[in-house]
């Protein structure tokens, strides 16, 4: 092929675009719509998934230590502790302290531990621990429970065991959505291409009885096609940092729970955004291309 | 230049265009082909530039077997052959220029000898004051004037029209048949189904009628033949 | 039946089709329409059936004011008014059978009396045995014979019909014309626009000749008058 | 209109969807997957909020009555809250019941108050109150504070108001999404009908060449609307009632969350199928009926 042919092409693309204006609306108005879906459940499920990530931050897991155990002991299973690898903090809590929280805990009702002394303190010293990977809590609290004068592991079985289910849960559902979604912008996309093609297909024709190659015939559709899909972006991306930036900014007055925190928006805005932009000009090129193929066999 | 033998051709609806057509036609002649409403001259002609298959038989066009023929290589074969089709199949979005243009555009002409081109031929035809206008802007006649220019824009080696004055009146009708006869003097092969009796009557060349799909009459410098 | 004073159409793109027409066409009359292409023919039918509206002057179609009718109304006129088009006019869809009998849905007529009329007018344009089949698995002629069973098909008190034998040879022209004069002869007022030299000069009757927008001649008894 | 011209067009409605099979295909393809993606979300939706207003039914008021306070007084406070039309149940529970609960909520750590015998309990008697309207908890607690000889009045008040908050959020973006996603819906399909009815224009003119009135054109599309519509709801609905059927019966094997109940099949099931398939008909319906209208000016 030659350049100018290339540049014929090109041109051609952008003349088809004008000619057939009211289709191409029709199209860029669909590749809009479901970008725009796309693009906000996207947003939605990477904080979810993002607040999930920093619930779980928060589990630890409180190691015990026997009451007969000595200072030394005491610090070995703190060594011990600090030398595996899946461990990234741990922090030591003697049972004055652990009493203090106890009773702060528990509010008004705290103050009837009132009557203990330092001497009848029924708590134990211990060591609060924050894992690397918190979904691994359960088995690394059952291998610390092994450690020697480690009388008890708690990491609040219960809800820890919950909140891993239920975030994997939710991580699973967004994900099956967020790739249903992605589908069904490709289908509706390029169903919608395939629509405005097949209403130029008597065009296609005379083209190929003319003497058009295959190619020649293809190239000017790629061209509208990556048009169609880009001029599909501009509005998804532009309502996407808009409105992304106003969320992050406004999130703070509004938002009464310190465990939702948005992702920052740069980068995660950008990527996103090229994301769409990515799909929007694939799915047009793709969807222009294949729907030509069928009317090229005259 | 083009030689067919028994040529057949059924639609797939049953209809029996073709029965068994031999034929066979030399470089540089101008062939009438007549023949009532229906007879099969265009699905003859559509055969040549491979618009239509045939059922069975033989057809070679400028040595080149079409049974044999990969689809890729049919858009070589009609950029050869210019055709002026019954029903004009102008790009309805493009202007007259343009639709004139792809034709050599897709050969990959040099933007300056196309411009050239285009603006001649439409001359020739008379339309180079309408050049800008879509085919939906024009009469009848001044599209089925395009579609001439279009097909005669590349220099064919076979020019193929299908009832190219179908739509002339026969001072226009006249200006055209000079035309044909001044390209087929250059040497180019002309294929002409026409129902006009005083144009085959009066420019008289081989005349071939057809008649439900069979050839019954092939004729050197012969007449329309069928009288009202 | 029609009257036409100082009617001018200027087209969107500024191409001014009619310059000021002034014309009576009575009741029952048989008009043909000659000029050269391009000349405004189509244009002046369209404006007859409101495909198109006059830039300026005044249109009457049994006694209906045009240029003060209204949208709605427009379907009720165009109901008396066969057209046969020069494109065709067809519903690709559609088979031939259900083209021809769209025209008699429209004015709901009872089907017993459809399903009779529509073949009856098929078989005068020889074309029943193609009923069942659609515009695309036709010949260009045959189509054109369709869009004139459809225009007949309703007893038209007007019949329009632009280049009607512009694609059918010599002896399928001869018959069509010959339904037009029976149709003629039994009151309807017929429009044909022409560039058959040989039917005007045959069957004479009043010839209007258009030329640049202008009425140039209108002659009864007339003949097509332009020489080669 | 003749009777036998409204069967002809309910004919030709019919007769022209399989004469377009291909853009009727691509339209019903279009129909089908928005409407699933809505009853997807709908589903969805509908079930979170139904979850929010359990986890809301499970708030309760906790009426501390004074330790002066005498029987009769005692008794006159379950009265009182008994009168109030927005209280649901109110359940009593002694001091002693209440120190038991204290222990056994604290598990082991609870040992430590086997040291108190019932003279020493600090604990005051309760009501425990439920609401018919949790969200108005805050105020009635505020009111039940103002009745004589009640010391205190607890609901968690962190917790809860977090917990509505959240629940709000939820619901109003929810609410926002399902909206969104409808009218995304609407303007997908009725876009998609819209390009192949553009794509068929030349036929309508055709038609209002050869003396049909406007009527007359629109009752077929009318028809193939309605059809479009109906055809491309039935594998949403039953997609959605395989679906829902499936889920609702294993919801429990894989649920680990007592919270999490469904919504009952029946009626919520049809209700939802309802909805989709009178959105599928009425979008139909106007795309085709809206998109006509510009085509038959001629
Ligand atoms: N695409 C098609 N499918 C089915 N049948 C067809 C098709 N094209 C043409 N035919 C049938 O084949 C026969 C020959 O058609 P053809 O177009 O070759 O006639 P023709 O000689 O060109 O007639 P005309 O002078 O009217 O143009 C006709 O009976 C026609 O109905
Ligand atoms: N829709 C249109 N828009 C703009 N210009 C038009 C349109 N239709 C026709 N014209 C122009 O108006 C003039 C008259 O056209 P018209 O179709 O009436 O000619 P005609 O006499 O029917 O010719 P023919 O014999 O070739 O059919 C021509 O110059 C044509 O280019
Ligand atoms: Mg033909
Ligand atoms: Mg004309």
């Amino acid at each position: 092929m030659k350049l100018r042919t290339l540049k014929r092409h090109f041109r051609e693309g952008f003349k088809n675009s004008w000619r057939n204006s009211w289709m191409t609306i029709a199209s860029i108005g669909a590749v809009t719509t479901t970008l725009i879906l796309v693009a906000t459940f996207l947003v939605l499920l990477l904080n979810i998934n993002h607040i999930a990530d920093s619930l779980e931050n928060d589990v630890e897991i409180k190691v015990l230590v026997d009451l007969t155990a000595t200072e030394e002991e005491r610090e070995a299973i703190g060594e011990e502790l600090e030398s595996m690898s899946i461990i990234e903090t741990v922090v030591f809590s003697s049972r004055e302290q652990e009493l203090e929280n106890l009773k702060s805990s528990l509010g008004e009702d705290g103050d009837v531990f009132g009557i203990f002394d330092d001497q009848e303190n029924p708590l134990d010293d211990a060591y609060i621990v924050k894992l690397t990977d918190p979904q691994q809590t359960v088995p690394v609290a059952e291998e610390i429970a092994t450690i020697p004068k480690v009388s008890e592991v708690n990491y609040g079985e219960d809800f820890v065991q919950d909140l891993f289910n239920f975030n994997n849960y939710a991580r699973n559902i967004g994900l099956v959505l967020i790739i249903a979604l992605v589908f069904t912008a490709i289908f509706l996309i390029s169903n919608t291409i395939k629509i405005t093609i097949f209403a130029r297909r008597k065009e296609i024709e005379i083209m190929k009885l003319v003497g058009a190659t295959n190619w020649f015939i293809r190239w000017p559709f790629f061209v509208e096609g990556l048009l169609l899909g880009i001029l599909g972006s501009v509005i998804p991306i532009a309502a996407l940092v808009t409105g992304y930036y106003y969320l992050d900014q406004n999130i703070e007055t509004v938002n009464q729970f310190d465990f939702i925190t948005l992702l920052p928006f740069s980068p995660f805005v950008w990527q996103v955004s090229g994301l769409i932009l990515l799909i929007g000009a694939v799915i047009g090129i793709w969807g222009s291309v294949m729907s030509v193929r069928k009317f090229l066999k005259v | 230049m083009i030689k067919m033998q028994n040529v057949k051709k059924t639609y797939p609806n049953g209809v029996q265009a073709l029965n068994g057509i031999d034929l066979q036609i030399d470089p540089g002649e101008f062939v009438y082909l007549v023949g009532q409403s229906g007879a099969g001259k265009s699905t003859f002609t559509k055969l040549i530039f491979r618009e239509e298959t045939a059922t069975s038989g033989e057809i070679y066009v400028s040595g080149k077997d079409l049974t044999k023929m990969k689809r890729r290589d049919v858009p070589y074969l009609r950029r050869e052959i210019g055709v002026v089709y019954q029903d004009f199949k102008l790009l309805p979005k493009m202007t007259i220029y343009e639709n004139v243009a792809f034709a050599l555009e897709v050969v990959e002409e040099t933007p300056r000898n196309m411009r050239k081109r285009v603006m001649e031929v439409l001359d020739q035809v008379g339309l180079k004051n309408k050049a800008r206008f879509i085919p939906d802007e024009l009469s009848g006649g001044e599209q089925q004037r395009v579609a001439i220019a279009r097909a005669i824009a590349n220099y064919p080696k076979l020019l193929i029209a299908d009832e190219p004055t179908g739509n002339l009146d026969p001072d226009t009708s006249w200006e055209i048949m000079k035309i044909l006869e001044e390209i087929n003097a250059s040497g180019t092969t002309i294929i002409m189904a026409t129902h006009s009796k005083e144009i085959v009557n009066t420019i008289k060349r081989r005349v071939i009628a057809i008649e439900d799909g069979l050839i019954v009459r092939d004729q050197h410098r012969g007449d329309y033949g069928y009288e009202a």
